[in-house]
């Protein structure tokens, strides 16, 4: 059939070892399941997200993802322009009756990543490394802490952004020394919600034989034996969701909010880091996760 | 930067279309044939490939109004540069200056809305310009007064725009219904400037009446510094600082005209991006175009039509790369950005490997004496 | 190689610059251990043929024969490897090294700097001994006044094994008794066998040192003369192709009232050097007042003072009764509103913008007058007549109010700058260096034009390093010294060796102490 | 944790950060005082930092990718100087254009040869230069002062930082006690003194830029094998533009200003104008 998907990723580019990259790997595996090419666009300048939008519609993309809150006001524009093409738009709500929202509780997933952190600390000091210094950053950093705090109550929390601009997504050298800083300072578990930049932090804690965390997809294989877990934003079965259910016909406007209940986010356990994640912790993890699915415990969501 | 500057206005004894026309023609003819080998490395179609850029830079009517409308904010931004350049200045800033303009542009547009149009949208430009002026005035004082190196400073300051400006963004202006996303709310749809009108077809592209103004200030601009004494003494300032203190034109305060005048055309890039396209204050607006534009106004000679070719042509180069990501599977933004770079080496930096034998070509060498000279 | 050849030979050299045909068909011979003067009027090709000889340029056509031997010179290595050194126009030095550094430069011998300067050093001592070339080595050359860099660019020359110097307008910058200094080189290495080039436009100096003469005109060589056989006025009519008057016409000065009165005038720069030293001076209509001086005594400072480029310390400046110091009008701008003219010592570097075309200059200081404008807009049809006119009046060649001022001859630069400041018909003229680097054609031509200006009743105030120049042109002559003023005197009662002792600081008083250096030219 | 420790983590860091500034500043500094302008400092370490990584990982050896780091860088600049000195192009546009195609060229390179996105495998083992414990680090360690000082701040850095640290004398000596630097410094402040001199401006200007780029090619190697683990896109950051800053107050009068802010590690945001590429890759 001449069913047509797109996608176009934000700034970072698709392979941003993060997010872009996640929406990449979720179009991938679409494309492998059912053999169909998708239109991609990376945008650069401001103004390609617009160009971009439009242009996918215009070829005739049956559903357009729109990677990352920035594409809200493209999205919308283009929407309106195409009231018969379907948008998917991720990280961000768009309230149109052809547009899909996805939003995740990132600070969910980071709440349990951050007691995974605070148990597997032997000085009760761990460690956050932001990328950018934005409010979606914000989000993961308070869950994080809170998850810390819930595990060990006078658990410290070192916490630094890398930068407040697009390049804090790719400086591992900034990031290596963020995190050996935390280390000094006696952290022996840091998290890194940075994208490229996390590659330094994954790196310098393999270095001085610390434990960090990944983000966004599962990061564990980058430094198998250092890498405590990973925490998963699904964002690649979002976008092969989108592909899918765009195509068999089941694919519905509105939010779509997924947290750990809709299984969007959560916590990596895989040959990697077998020997990190005693049984004992992923059972406290459980335990948590049910207790937030139930209502039991509440994170603060950073607004 | 001395040597450089001795070149331009450099007299060349050959017909205007064979300087001006034929040899940046070849020099392009070089870089596209460079890049056509990286292209069949990467295995496509180097033919298409150029057909494509320039059928995605010129090919309809809406690709025409994107390479204007990305030709529009450098010749502001080459302007820009090129002012300070006729003062013997050279203002990496730009693009600070540009990100700071979009500050006075959105105070106007967001909290002065109550105003009509006819009164909002000259406030907003006017702000523009003055943010950047004053941004640019800092660095300007500091080299005037204290001999700081002016490239040294206006890059620092461009740090500083950036974090003052991603502050107010995340802290203080930002939209609280837009979800986290650093940037303000729309401003009012009367204080958008009028795009392209539908006759021509560009409606759907973000051509806007910045391209007027864009062209105005050109006009300007040669005006002011060929045809004002203020620009003559920019220029004597620029040329020869020793003669400048003789003929009692001020090296200080001329140094700080001319930066306050760069910011100011600086500050325009906001108004083209925020008030004619995103009508928002948002982050990278500034999208590198201050950088470019140093390129432009070189390749431009400093001289406001060369910008405007100069302009054109990384316009083009822009718009003809967004079209080649979306037509071309093997060809991706990095391989895009290595084209553009090689453009730029061969009609920027080697613009004189032909130069010599070209002109010597056309040069006819008549033995007349001294005397006739 | 045959002993008996011309240590120097060219045949046939042409060059071109483009259209222009700098040397045509130059032949000339230089016989070994002679001293040959070669003149001409600005423009004429001197400098360009030495180039080529040096290999800075490459001749189009002809050939070069260095002791009978054809050398194809096509870059200075070879040059220097026939033997053969140059003393350009504007030094080649790098203000920032020490003396010793300049001149092993490119013959560092070794790798490591230590072992070359060592031998250096001892090389040199003996070079300075032999041709009373002292200099201290290990001097930054930014700091040396022009006549010891010009002696470090002569040993740099003798230390290459030059047997060939060119020297292109060496007293252009020196006074009579740094010039007179350089001539004892020049003898003792004429003496020594060495061979030696010397260009300049001055025939005093023609007469007084050299062997033989060559005469270039627009390009072409018109005469070779044994210097025996010729003299000033003779060399004079071959240089312009007219006869040439050497004397300055003048009849004695009718002096009116005080235009300006300079008191107690101290200016201390930001090195904290005193620079000017409690000056007193009067300029009076219808005067000219020269000021004598070896370079670097203050006189450059006193013009930019009373130009109101830099202001005084302390002291009183009274123009037609009024006041200047601390005074808003102050300022070069303002100074030219009121009818204070200023030509600057240098040409190059504030008289002139050398980009900006002929006509661009000629409202250099006074752009903002209304002649030149009209509204907000600079009347360029404005600036070009009035180009035009000075070009005219003032003869400046070539004719073209549109060509950069770079692409004038120093010569006619200068016209283009004494055109500038004359035409505003100031009150008040200050001038420095009125004829730097000019041949006599123009210099006849300046001096006519000061003269002229000061019979209207004019105040001119003359800085020359140029001892003749400051007595044939002014009536009173104040001679300065480490920044104050030695002594003033008459023009009609000043002598040459009064004035030089003066130069050197020896004030009329003392002037029973005579002085080695008096005699040694002329 | 005392005062005293956390200055010497402090430096400890500042030596790590400092190293690749050090290089390329002293690196920026050589064409400087030959009169060549070279904005292309950010693009050299970039592509130094690909080539040493790529060849790092697939021949297992970071001795090798350093050879190739430095060749790379080389090569570069000898772009460079063929624009600039051979054709005297403009010196800044032909910085700005070698920083762009090397931006591009890296990833798509990196893209092409290891289909990791633009980035090279991490590096281990011998692929990386890893940090050298000197000769009784650990045994004085724990004595106070001294030993801490040794251990902690001078013991355990990879041989490059070490390398940096001795680069800043050589250099000084090369620049102020060699021929070849008495030229080089001719040629910056009066090209025609060396021209008369009968040297050749134009090959001794190759010859400084050369330098330059050896540089360079350290100090990118430095980012991808021995500080990094392997090569990421833009991985210098604007570093180059930092040095460059530096390298122009060397004799301008910014020192005071300049040297702390390049041997700081500073926030990213304070670098982000150096990321001309990253605007100018804007497509
Ligand atoms: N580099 C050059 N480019 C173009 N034309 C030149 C150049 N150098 C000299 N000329 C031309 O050649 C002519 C001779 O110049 P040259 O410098 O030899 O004169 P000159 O005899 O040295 O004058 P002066 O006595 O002022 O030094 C000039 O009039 C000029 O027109
Ligand atoms: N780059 C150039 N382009 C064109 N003409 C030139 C150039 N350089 C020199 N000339 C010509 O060479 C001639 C002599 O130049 P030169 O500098 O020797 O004049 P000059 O009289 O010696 O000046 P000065 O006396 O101030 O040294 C001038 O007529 C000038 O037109
Ligand atoms: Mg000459
Ligand atoms: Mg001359």
């Amino acid at each position: 059939d001449d069913f047509k998907p797109a996608i176009i990723f934000d700034m970072g580019g698709k392979f941003d070892k993060s997010f872009n990259e996640a929406g990449y790997n979720g179009a991938e595996a679409f494309k492998k399941k059912t053999g169909i090419e998708y239109m991609e666009f990376e945008v650069t300048q401001v103004s390609q997200r617009e160009q971009a939008t439009k242009r996918m519609a215009r070829k005739g993309a049956d559903i357009v993802v729109a990677m990352g809150f920035a594409q809200a006001a493209a999205v919308e524009k283009a929407a309106k322009a195409n009231p018969d093409t379907k948008f998917t738009i991720i990280d961000m709500v768009v309230d149109l009756p052809n547009v899909q929202s996805v939003v995740f509780k990132e600070h969910e997933g980071s709440f349990l990543v951050g007691m995974a952190a605070a148990m597997a600390s032997k000085t009760g000091k761990v460690g956050f490394v932001g990328g950018m210094d934005i409010p979606l950053i914000r989000k993961f950093a308070l869950g994080y802490k809170e998850g810390a705090k819930f595990a060990n109550p006078n658990a410290e929390v070192f916490e630094n952004m890398t930068g407040t601009t697009p390049a804090a997504w790719n400086d591992p050298t900034k990031g290596g020394e963020l995190a050996k800083s935390q280390f000094d300072r006696g952290a022996d578990v840091v998290y890194a919600a940075a994208g490229g930049t996390g590659m330094g932090v994954y790196q310098a804690a393999k270095d001085s034989g610390k434990l960090a965390i990944g983000v966004d997809s599962n990061q564990n294989h980058l430094q198998p034996g250092t890498m405590l877990t990973s925490m998963l934003k699904r964002v690649d079965v979002a976008v092969e969701d989108a592909f899918t259910s765009a195509k068999n016909g089941t694919w519905k406007p509105g939010i779509k909010v997924l947290g750990l209940k809709e299984g969007g986010v959560g916590y990596a356990v895989d040959e990697h880091n077998k020997g990190l994640l005693t049984a004992e912790m992923i059972e406290k993890l459980e335990a948590a996760k049910a207790d937030i699915i139930s209502g039991k415990i509440k994170v603060t969501e950073y607004k | 930067m001395s040597e450089t500057k001795s070149k331009f206005g450099a007299p060349s004894k050959v017909p205007a279309w064979v300087s001006l026309g034929l040899i940046p023609l070849i020099n392009l003819v070089a870089a596209f044939l460079i890049s056509g080998v990286v292209i069949l490395i990467v295995g496509d179609d180097p033919i298409k490939a150029l057909e494509v850029l320039v059928y995605g830079a010129f090919g309809y009517p809406e690709a025409v109004g994107y390479t204007l409308y990305y030709t529009t904010n450098f010749i502001f931004t080459g302007l820009a540069v090129a002012i300070a350049f006729h003062c013997g200045l050279f203002n990496i800033g730009a693009e600070g200056q540009a990100f700071i303009g979009g500050l006075g542009v959105g105070i106007a547009a967001l909290y002065f809305d109550f105003l009509p149009f006819w009164a909002v949208i000259p406030l907003a430009i006017m702000l523009g310009a003055v943010f950047g002026a004053g941004w640019a005035y800092v660095p300007a004082y500091l080299q005037a007064k204290r001999g700081s190196h002016i490239v040294i400073t206006t890059i620092m300051f461009n740090f500083i725009a950036f974090s003052v400006m991603t502050y107010l963004l995340v802290e203080v202006m930002i939209n609280p219904s837009a979800g986290g996303s650093p940037e303000t709310r729309e401003f009012s749809d009367h204080t958008w400037l009028a795009r392209a009108p539908e006759f021509t077809g560009m409606a759907d592209s973000p051509l806007n009446f910045s391209f007027i103004l864009a062209l105005l200030l050109s006009g300007v601009f040669y005006y002011f510094v060929w045809h004002t004494r203020w620009g003559y003494e920019i220029r004597v300032v620029g040329q020869n600082e020793s003669a400048a203190r003789y003929a009692g034109i001020s090296p200080s305060k001329n140094i700080i005209l001319a930066m306050i005048i760069s910011g100011g055309l600086a500050g325009f890039v906001a108004v083209n991006e925020l008030l004619g396209v995103h009508h928002r204050v948002l982050m990278d607006f500034t999208g590198g175009y201050g950088f470019v534009g140093i390129a432009v106004a070189l390749m431009g000679r400093n001289h406001p039509i060369g910008i405007f070719m100069a302009a054109l042509l990384f316009g083009a180069i822009y718009q003809g790369g967004t079209e080649l990501s979306f037509e071309m599977s093997n060809i991706n933004k990095e391989m895009v950005i290595v084209i553009q770079g090689l453009i730029i080496l061969f009609s920027g930096a080697l613009e004189n490997m032909f130069r010599p034998k070209i002109e010597g070509f056309f040069k006819k060498r008549q033995s007349l004496s001294t005397a006739e000279v | 190689m045959t002993t008996n050849a011309p240590a120097l030979e060219l045949r046939r050299v042409n060059k071109w610059f483009g259209a222009v045909h700098a040397n045509r068909d130059i032949s000339l011979s230089v016989g070994r251990g002679t001293i040959h003067g070669i003149i001409g009027e600005n423009g004429a090709g001197k400098s360009t043929l030495m180039s080529i000889v040096y290999g800075f340029y490459e001749a189009d056509e002809g050939e070069i024969y260095v002791n009978g031997a054809l050398c194809d010179i096509d870059n200075p290595q070879a040059s220097i490897e026939a033997g053969i050194g140059m003393v350009h126009q504007h030094f080649m030095l790098v203000d920032t090294f020490t003396v010793l550094e300049n001149i092993i430069l490119g013959v560092e011998g070794g790798n490591r700097l230590a072992g070359g300067i060592e031998k250096a050093r001892i090389e040199l001592e003996r070079l300075e001994r032999e041709y009373t070339l002292e200099v201290d080595v290990d001097a930054l050359v930014g700091d040396l006044p022009v006549g010891l860099r010009q002696r470090v660019e002569i040993l740099k020359a003798l230390y290459r094994g030059a047997e060939i110097l060119i020297l292109d307008e060496p007293t252009g910058v020196l006074t009579p008794q740094e010039a007179d200094h350089l001539f004892r080189i020049l003898n003792t290495l004429r003496e020594q066998g060495k061979t030696v080039i010397l260009i300049t436009h001055k025939l005093r100096e023609i007469m007084a040192i050299t062997d033989h003469v060559s005469v270039m005109r627009r390009g072409e060589m018109v005469a070779h003369v044994a210097t025996k056989d010729t003299d000033r006025e003779k060399l004079a009519e071959l240089m312009v192709g007219r006869s040439v008057l050497l004397r300055v016409e003048k009849e004695k000065a009718t002096p009116g009232a005080d235009l300006m009165t300079i008191e107690g005038l101290n200016y201390i720069d930001e090195d904290g050097v005193a620079r000017l030293k409690n000056i007193g001076l009067t300029l009076r209509a219808g005067e000219i007042l020269g000021i004598a001086g070896v370079s670097g005594n203050g006189q450059s400072e006193l013009l930019e003072v009373l130009g109101g480029i830099i202001s005084p310390t302390s002291g009183s400046i009274r123009y037609k009764g009024e006041e200047l110091v601390k005074n808003p009008k102050f300022n070069a701008r303002d100074l030219r509103k009121i009818g204070l003219g200023h030509v600057p010592e240098d040409r190059h570097k504030a008289g002139l913008v050398l980009s900006f075309s002929a006509n661009e200059n000629t409202a250099l200081g006074y752009h903002d007058l209304p002649m030149f404008n009209k509204g907000a807009t600079l009347d360029r049809t404005k600036m070009v007549s009035a180009c035009e006119t000075y070009i005219e009046k003032f003869d400046v060649r070539p004719p073209d109010a549109t060509l950069k001022a770079s692409g004038f001859s120093g010569g006619n630069q200068q016209k283009l700058v004494l055109a500038r400041e004359m035409e505003q018909d100031p009150d008040v003229l200050l001038v420095g260096q009125p004829t730097r680097g000019v041949d006599i054609g123009a210099i006849e031509f300046i001096h006519k034009q000061l003269i002229h200006m000061r019979d209207q009743g004019k105040a001119i105030l003359v800085v020359s390093v140029e001892i003749d120049e400051v007595m044939s042109l002014a009536d009173r002559i104040a001679v300065m010294f480490d920044g104050a003023i030695v002594g003033e005197l008459d023009a009609s009662e000043a002598t040459e060796q009064r004035l030089g002792l003066m130069m050197a600081g020896i004030s009329d008083q003392e002037l029973h102490v005579s002085d080695p250096e008096g005699e040694a030219v002329s | 944790m005392e005062i005293f420790e956390v200055t010497i983590l402090l430096l400890d860091a500042t030596f790590r950060v400092a190293t690749p500034l050090v290089l390329a500043a002293l690196a920026g500094m050589f064409s400087e005082r030959a009169g060549v302008v070279d904005i292309g400092l950010e693009g050299k370490m970039l592509g130094a930092a690909f080539a040493a990584a790529a060849v790092a990982t697939t021949t297992g050896s970071a001795w090798l990718g350093l050879m190739a780091g430095i060749a790379a860088s080389l090569a570069l600049s000898s772009l460079h100087a063929y624009a600039c000195v051979t054709h005297n192009g403009n010196q800044v546009v032909s910085g700005m254009a070698i920083n762009i195609v090397v931006a591009g060229l890296t990833p798509t390179l990196g893209f092409a040869w290891f289909k990791l996105g633009g980035r090279t495998p991490a590096l281990n083992g011998d692929e990386r230069f890893s940090s050298i414990t000197l000769p009784f680090a650990d045994a004085i360690g724990n004595i106070p002062v001294i030993g801490y000082i040794y251990a902690e701040l001078i013991s355990g850095h990879n041989i490059i930082v070490y390398m940096a640290a001795a680069a800043v004398p050589i250099v000084a000596y090369v620049l102020f006690r060699t021929r070849f630097g008495l030229r080089v410094r001719a040629v910056g402040e009066n090209p025609h003194a060396v021209d008369t001199a009968g040297i050749s401006v134009e090959i001794l200007r190759y010859k400084a830029l050369a330098v330059t780029g050896f540089l360079c090619g350290i100090a990118g190697t430095y980012l991808s094998t021995a500080h990094g683990a392997g090569f990421i896109r833009d991985m210098t950051a604007g570093k180059g533009y930092l040095a460059l800053a530096a390298s122009y107050s060397e004799n301008g009068s910014q020192s005071q200003l300049c040297w702390p802010v390049c041997s700081l590690p500073l926030p990213t945001r304070y670098r982000r104008d150096f990321r001309v590429l990253n605007y100018l890759s804007s497509v």
